[in-house]
């Protein structure tokens, strides 16, 4: 696909104007998942188990259903049977058939014509179970006599003799790795653990679903992408794709938690059964037991050193339970984990167990902080071994065009010597530190994604311009959209409206996930938006009678070119506009297409903390993000990005974490307990935005979203180490366990 | 279920509801009044999205019964713009980029615009604990920070 | 004839061998000459493979095209947040 | 459920006694309401006593007792500067309580009734020496706070009886309190160790003191050891180090969620040291 590419003498790229939804965002008129409401609409609620892992004997809705009001109660045997593959697991992970999997799975539905009334009806829905043992950390998981959740249910990777929990394996590398390790003049290897985060968005799931006998149905959700939850809920369901209607609401953050679905096909089978539409929308609680955490991991890294920083192998093994299901990020986490460093000899290999929890989701780069924290941490624990600058020991092996990278490929152009450059000249890395407190630094990638994308663009009779696109806004990307289709139209950037339409509305698209949005709906709003201009082109030729290739597109208007073109007046595009309709009709822009040129993006984090050393208290100082952007369409929403990322980060570092009981279940189902940073445990966070241009997109554009979440987890825990003078290699860093590394060392 | 009729006053308007005396008051606003500025990101008091104000106090309403507001005045997110002209608040939020999915950004307006009245020229710290009940997993709470005190310092200024 | 790098755990239906050496002018010829010479490979490319041609990552695009020069690599796919 | 609005703590209390079924008082609402959202309890009366006249009041009695209602919100004993003056401990306990938001609800007697040995307010409250005035079936008593809790979400409180007030004494001549916690947040958490003194001294010498721990058993701790270790000092490094030892040794608490046995042991003796030296800086700087 040739791009017609442009990295600088922007007008409008690079600025900040007021994003178009500011307004309903700021008065409580955006409409998010829950705030839709029907005629005759009825109120759904799950029945959940409160075992780790049961037989579910039997199911009594009698009573339930003899109560005024309760229209109808839905269990596994309402949804069609046969299905394979990830369509099973996702209908099994909505409603469980034999066997209840984890604690809060869902073994059946109830709608009533009150929330309050169902609510009642769920608790009067008698379920019998018959209480298996579980197993829920994933060592444990492995291990001979562990209970085996899912026999038989591996795939053709797994080696014989494993444990049946055991679904997938994975083994890749390159170079000599023995004879990497004899080079080196320090060769280290540790085990680090990470326990399992949430995506903590604060909107939780909702939907309003209506489902009729003849299988026509429509859908309002908050989701990352629509179109996925009408793949989904349609073979949950037995269902068209084409049927099914999904139109999104505003989101309340998903960073990659909506990008699957739970509630929905039980809302449309509970419509489908009651005949009317049905409203489910999850309490915290559900949304922390029962959605899609990250996988929790165990990983055992070794890594080679000579005495000048140069790193001559290194080897890491990822074990990764992803709950009752298979696809814990095994992948993305090994090919993360060294892809920082051009190292000789790697080599990479991966666990992907069942675990009696949630079925794990995506999160912000799924796989790649975990990695992170077990490679970044031991990168710091050498180079203070060997009494080495810990950024400057980055720089000197990192990896940059040209490098082959850990996970195959060689790198086309990337951005981590320029943030590695960026972070050893900034001020923050020069301050002074007092008692107690330690300064971390680390690195970390993500490869960013393309993925199937559809957009249309449409003119109007007054020159303004309206473009389509499939990926939900969820941080500020209608105004990239409008900024970019005003750079290539030439017109002010309120002249652009940018809608996110429905299913019905373009051809398929992939959610907003994978740092995607402002990438390939980008890349295809710029390729819409200049069909537009190229059909104005068209008619201005038309009119002042020359040929097309001598009318140029201009600062919004078509103006005449080159030696035969002849002296006109440009025709601006609301003149051109105001005539469409006498001049051969409507204008209209289309693209779509599965963009493959998404950049990698890599960051490098600077992070203070203190540490008390009577509590092991962790607080942040300071902080300091560098990444690359590429290029930074509107630079508030990617400094945005970058802060999200290591706010969340600090949090998996320090606080975060799911604690099941001994009885398998979950003990932090709320907000107090399921401890995320809040205002007044952070600091300002500085941002540094390294422009790397990417060539694959027309303005240079990497995603952005992910990558910042993956170099906080290993950067404090090397700020606590250097503030305490203890390694914890185990997250969270919670008080306790500082404490206790505390006085064991004396 | 008995229903018990409530009459308050929300946004300077009297309004009338028919409660559940099960029923918060972020229910009946949401449900009885059409009133959905206010989110539920929690139903437990511990994220702030639900935030109002009750006879002038901060509260979460998901954390006070519908029936509880008899005779009370409430002011909510759907109240703070003077018809079409924004408040500061507003204002500085949409320039500062001080929200990105913007769930939490109701909540945290009616929480920062009960700070401003009662404190004109708050420190950093000073925002950061008030606000510390209202939970922003979007931003690192960076600029929705900044965007309070440049509102405050507008406000003081009495541009 | 283009060289196609696999990651380790594809050794055992490929006899072996990390790199397999097939005839092919786009993506598309490359992975069904990929499945006639190794059977064993079918479920794994129908499960869903990334393939990289010089660094860039190509999801679905079967009619890209590839030649003798081109250093490929076939990938695990991978899902982002 | 049925909601009662009832005009007199008599009346409040003569609806629950006659009740068969589960009830609850309402005040604040901050407990009553999660549990009610978390199905944990779902009350079949619910009985709002902020109809009581008399429930906002904060007043300094002629004796120069401290009576509190029982409705008064954390924020409204925090903008109280004369009660901040006395006995900053105990308001600075209460101010600890959740959000700004749930500083607009939660009242000191809620948090008492709730019956959380974390709870935040009441270790400041027992080491202030408060009790507080129950009404029930039987009539009115006056009952220390420290008596009121009984184990996890529980309290001594007999079926009918309800809670009007909180009673300080009067705060005398150079006395100081302070209250500290710890959580590994800044804010929004449940206390994991929780530490009250209350101290007197002459000069510089400690004459009174009374240490109280909170989230370190089933119910609050009140540590005499802890207490006698600061009387007779000038908080001297030794005493500290015996408070401390007392503070730990007084712990009997349990592995969770929130903290380990080792840790909460070993902070609680961190926070007596810290509290301690803040009530005494307030009781040299007090009239």
């Amino acid at each position: 696909m040739p791009l017609d590419t442009k990295t600088t003498g922007f007008k409008y790229i690079g600025t900040r104007p007021d994003r178009p939804d500011g307004i309903d965002k700021v008065t409580g008129k955006a409409r998010y998942g829950a705030d839709a409401y029907a005629p005759g609409m009825l109120h759904g609620v799950m029945v959940r188990s409160p075992h780790a892992h049961a037989k579910i004997k039997n199911i009594d809705a009698s009573k339930a259903l003899a109560l005024k009001g309760v229209k109808a109660v839905v269990t596994r045997a309402d949804f069609p049977t046969g299905l394979e593959g990830e369509d099973w697991n996702i209908q099994e992970n909505c409603m469980a058939g034999e066997v209840a999997l984890y604690d809060g799975h869902a073994v059946a539905a109830v709608a009533a014509t009150s929330l309050l009334l169902a609510r009642e009806a769920a608790k009067l829905i008698e379920v019998d179970y018959e209480v298996l043992p579980h197993v829920t950390d994933v060592d444990e998981a492995m291990k001979p006599g562990a209970p085996a959740i899912r026999a038989g249910a591996a795939d053709y990777s797994v080696p014989e003799g494993l444990h049946p929990n055991v679904m997938r394996y994975i083994e890749y590398g390159h170079g000599d790795l023995e004879a990497g390790f004899a080079a080196a003049d320090l060769v280290m290897e540790n085990t680090y653990k990470t326990e399992a985060t949430h995506q903590g968005y604060i909107e939780p799931h909702a939907c309003l679903a209506q489902l009729g006998a003849d299988g026509k149905g429509e859908m309002w959700v908050c989701t990352q992408g629509h179109w996925f939850v009408r793949r989904m809920s349609a073979a949950a369901l037995g269902i068209d794709v084409a049927n099914l209607r999904v139109t999104p609401s505003e989101i309340g953050g998903g960073f990659g938690g909506k990008t699957t679905v739970f509630i929905e096909p039980v809302a449309l089978a509970l419509s489908r059964k009651a005949g009317k539409p049905v409203k489910m929308v999850m309490t915290r609680s559900e949304v922390l037991r029962a959605t899609g955490p990250t996988s929790s991991s165990s990983i055992d890294v070794k890594m080679g050193m000579k005495k000048d920083g140069t790193m001559t192998a290194a080897k890491v093994t990822m074990r990764m339970q992803g709950g009752a299901f298979p696809m814990a990020p095994i992948d993305s986490a090994l090919d993360c984990a060294f892809s920082c460093y051009n190292i000789p000899a790697v080599h990479h290999e991966g666990y992907d167990v069942l675990a009696n929890r949630p079925k794990q989701a995506a999160y912000r780069a799924p796989g790649s902080p975990m990695a992170a924290f077990a490679t970044e941490s031991l990168v710091d624990e050498m180079c203070r071994a060997l009494k080495l600058d810990p950024l400057k020991t980055r720089l000197q092996n990192a990896s940059r065009e040209g490098t082959k990278a850990s996970f195959g490929p060689t790198f086309p152009r990337i951005g981590l010597v320029e943030t590695l450059e960026a972070a050893i000249a900034h001020p923050h890395y020069a301050a002074p530190l007092g008692p107690n407190q330690g300064r971390g630094v680390a690195s970390g990638y993500w490869m960013n994604w393309g993925g199937e994308t559809s957009v249309s663009a449409a003119l109007g009779e007054d020159g303004s311009v309206t473009v389509s696109v499939g990926t939900p806004d969820i941080g500020g990307s209608r105004a990239s959209m409008a900024l970019m289709a005003a750079e290539a139209l030439g017109i002010p950037y309120e002249n652009v409206r940018v809608n996110i339409a429905d299913t019905g509305s373009l051809g398929v698209n992939e959610p907003t996930h994978g740092s995607r949005a402002t990438y390939a709906s980008g890349l295809a709003t710029i390729e819409a938006v200049k069909q537009i201009s190229t059909k104005l082109c068209q008619r201005a030729a038309d009119k002042w009678g020359i040929p097309v290739e001598a009318v140029i597109w201009e600062d919004g208007s078509a103006k005449p070119s080159g030696p035969n073109a002849g002296e006109f007046p440009p025709l601006t595009i609301g003149e051109l506009a105001a005539e469409m309709g006498g001049t051969g009709g409507p204008i209209s822009g289309h693209f779509e297409a599965t963009p493959s040129g998404h950049g990698g993006s890599f960051g490098t984090h600077i992070v203070d903390v203190e540490v008390d050393p009577e509590t092991g208290y962790t607080s942040v100082l300071r902080y300091t993000v560098v990444q690359d952007a590429g290029k930074a369409i509107h630079p508030a929403y990617v400094e945005g990005q970058f802060q999200g990322g290591a706010a969340q980060g600090i949090g998996w570092a320090l606080n975060e974490e799911y604690i099941y009981g001994a009885d398998g279940r979950l003990q932090n189902t709320v907000f107090l307990d399921y401890r995320i940073p809040v205002a007044s445990d952070l600091p300002m966070i500085d941002t540094v935005i390294v422009e790397v241009p990417n060539p694959g997109h027309p303005y240079g554009v990497r995603g952005v979203g992910e990558t910042g979440i993956t170099p906080p987890l290993p950067a404090v825990a090397n700020a606590v180490h250097a503030a305490a003078g203890v390694r914890l290699r185990s997250l969270p860093m919670s008080p306790p366990r500082i404490l206790a590394a505390i006085k064991a060392k004396g | 279920m008995t229903q018990i009729h409530v009459t308050t006053t929300v946004n300077c308007d009297e309004v009338e509801f028919l409660a559940d005396p099960r029923e918060t008051l972020l229910d009946c606003l949401r449900d009885k009044l059409g009133m959905t500025g206010a989110k539920e990101g929690c139903g437990t008091g511990d994220c702030g999205a639900c935030s109002v104000t009750v006879d002038g106090r901060l509260v979460c309403s998901c954390l006070v019964l519908g029936v509880e507001a008899q005779g009370k005045t409430i002011e909510t997110v759907e109240g703070i713009a003077d018809g079409e002209k924004l408040h500061p608040l507003q204002r500085k939020f949409i320039q500062h980029a001080a929200l990105q999915c913007g769930i939490c950004t109701p909540g945290i307006l009616v929480a920062a615009k009960a700070l401003l009245a009662q404190n004109p020229d708050p420190t950093e710290e000073e925002v950061r604990y008030w606000l510390a009940g209202n939970l922003c997993r979007c931003t690192g709470y960076d600029k929705i920070i900044r965007a309070v005190l440049d509102a405050a310092v507008e406000m003081r200024e009495g541009v | 004839m283009v060289k196609v790098h696999l990651w380790s755990g594809l050794r055992r239906f490929t006899d072996g061998a990390d790199v397999v050496e097939v005839r092919a002018r786009t993506v598309g010829e490359m992975m069904k000459a990929l499945v006639e010479a190794h059977p064993g490979l079918e479920p794994v490319i129908k499960a869903g493979v990334s393939v990289s041609v010089d660094g860039k990552l190509i999801a679905r695009g079967l009619h890209e095209p590839v030649t003798d020069d081109s250093e490929v690599f076939l990938l695990r796919q991978l899902k982002g947040g | 459920m049925r909601y009662h609005t009832p005009a007199t703590f008599e009346d409040a209390s003569a609806i629950a006694a006659a009740t068969s079924g589960v009830t609850r008082f309402l005040a604040g609402g901050t407990d009553v309401l999660v549990q009610m959202r978390a199905d944990i309890v779902t009350p079949d009366d619910l009985i709002d006593i902020k109809h009581i006249p008399g429930v906002k009041d904060v007043v300094l009695e002629d004796d120069g007792c401290w009576r509190i209602g029982a409705a008064v919100a954390g924020a409204e004993l925090t903008a109280h500067a004369g009660l901040c003056a006395d006995w900053p401990g105990v308001v600075e306990g209460m101010g600890l309580v959740g959000s700004t938001q749930v500083q607009g609800r939660a009242t000191l007697i809620g948090n008492l009734c709730n019956g959380s040995p974390a709870a935040d307010s009441v270790p400041g409250l027992a080491a202030a020496g408060a009790e507080v005035s129950v009404v029930g079936p039987k009539g009115a008593r006056q009952v220390k706070v420290e008596d009121i809790p009984a184990g996890p979400g529980r309290t001594t409180l007999a079926k009918g009886e309800v809670i009007a007030g909180v009673y300080l004494p009067p705060r005398g001549k150079r006395g100081g309190d302070a209250y500290l916690r710890f959580i590994p947040r800044t804010e929004m958490d449940i206390a994991v160790v929780g530490c009250a003194v209350n101290l007197r001294v002459d000069g510089d010498k400690i004459t009174e003191a009374r240490v109280v721990l909170g989230a370190v058993a089933p119910t609050i701790v009140v540590v005499a050891d802890a207490a006698k270790a600061l009387i007779g000092s000038t908080l001297d490094a030794a005493a500290l180090d015996a408070l401390a030892a007392a503070a730990s040794a007084a712990c009997r608490p349990i592995n969770d969620k929130r903290g380990t046995i080792a840790f909460r042991t070993d902070v609680a003796g961190v926070l007596a040291r810290r509290a301690a030296k803040i009530a005494y800086d307030r009781a040299r700087g007090a009239k």
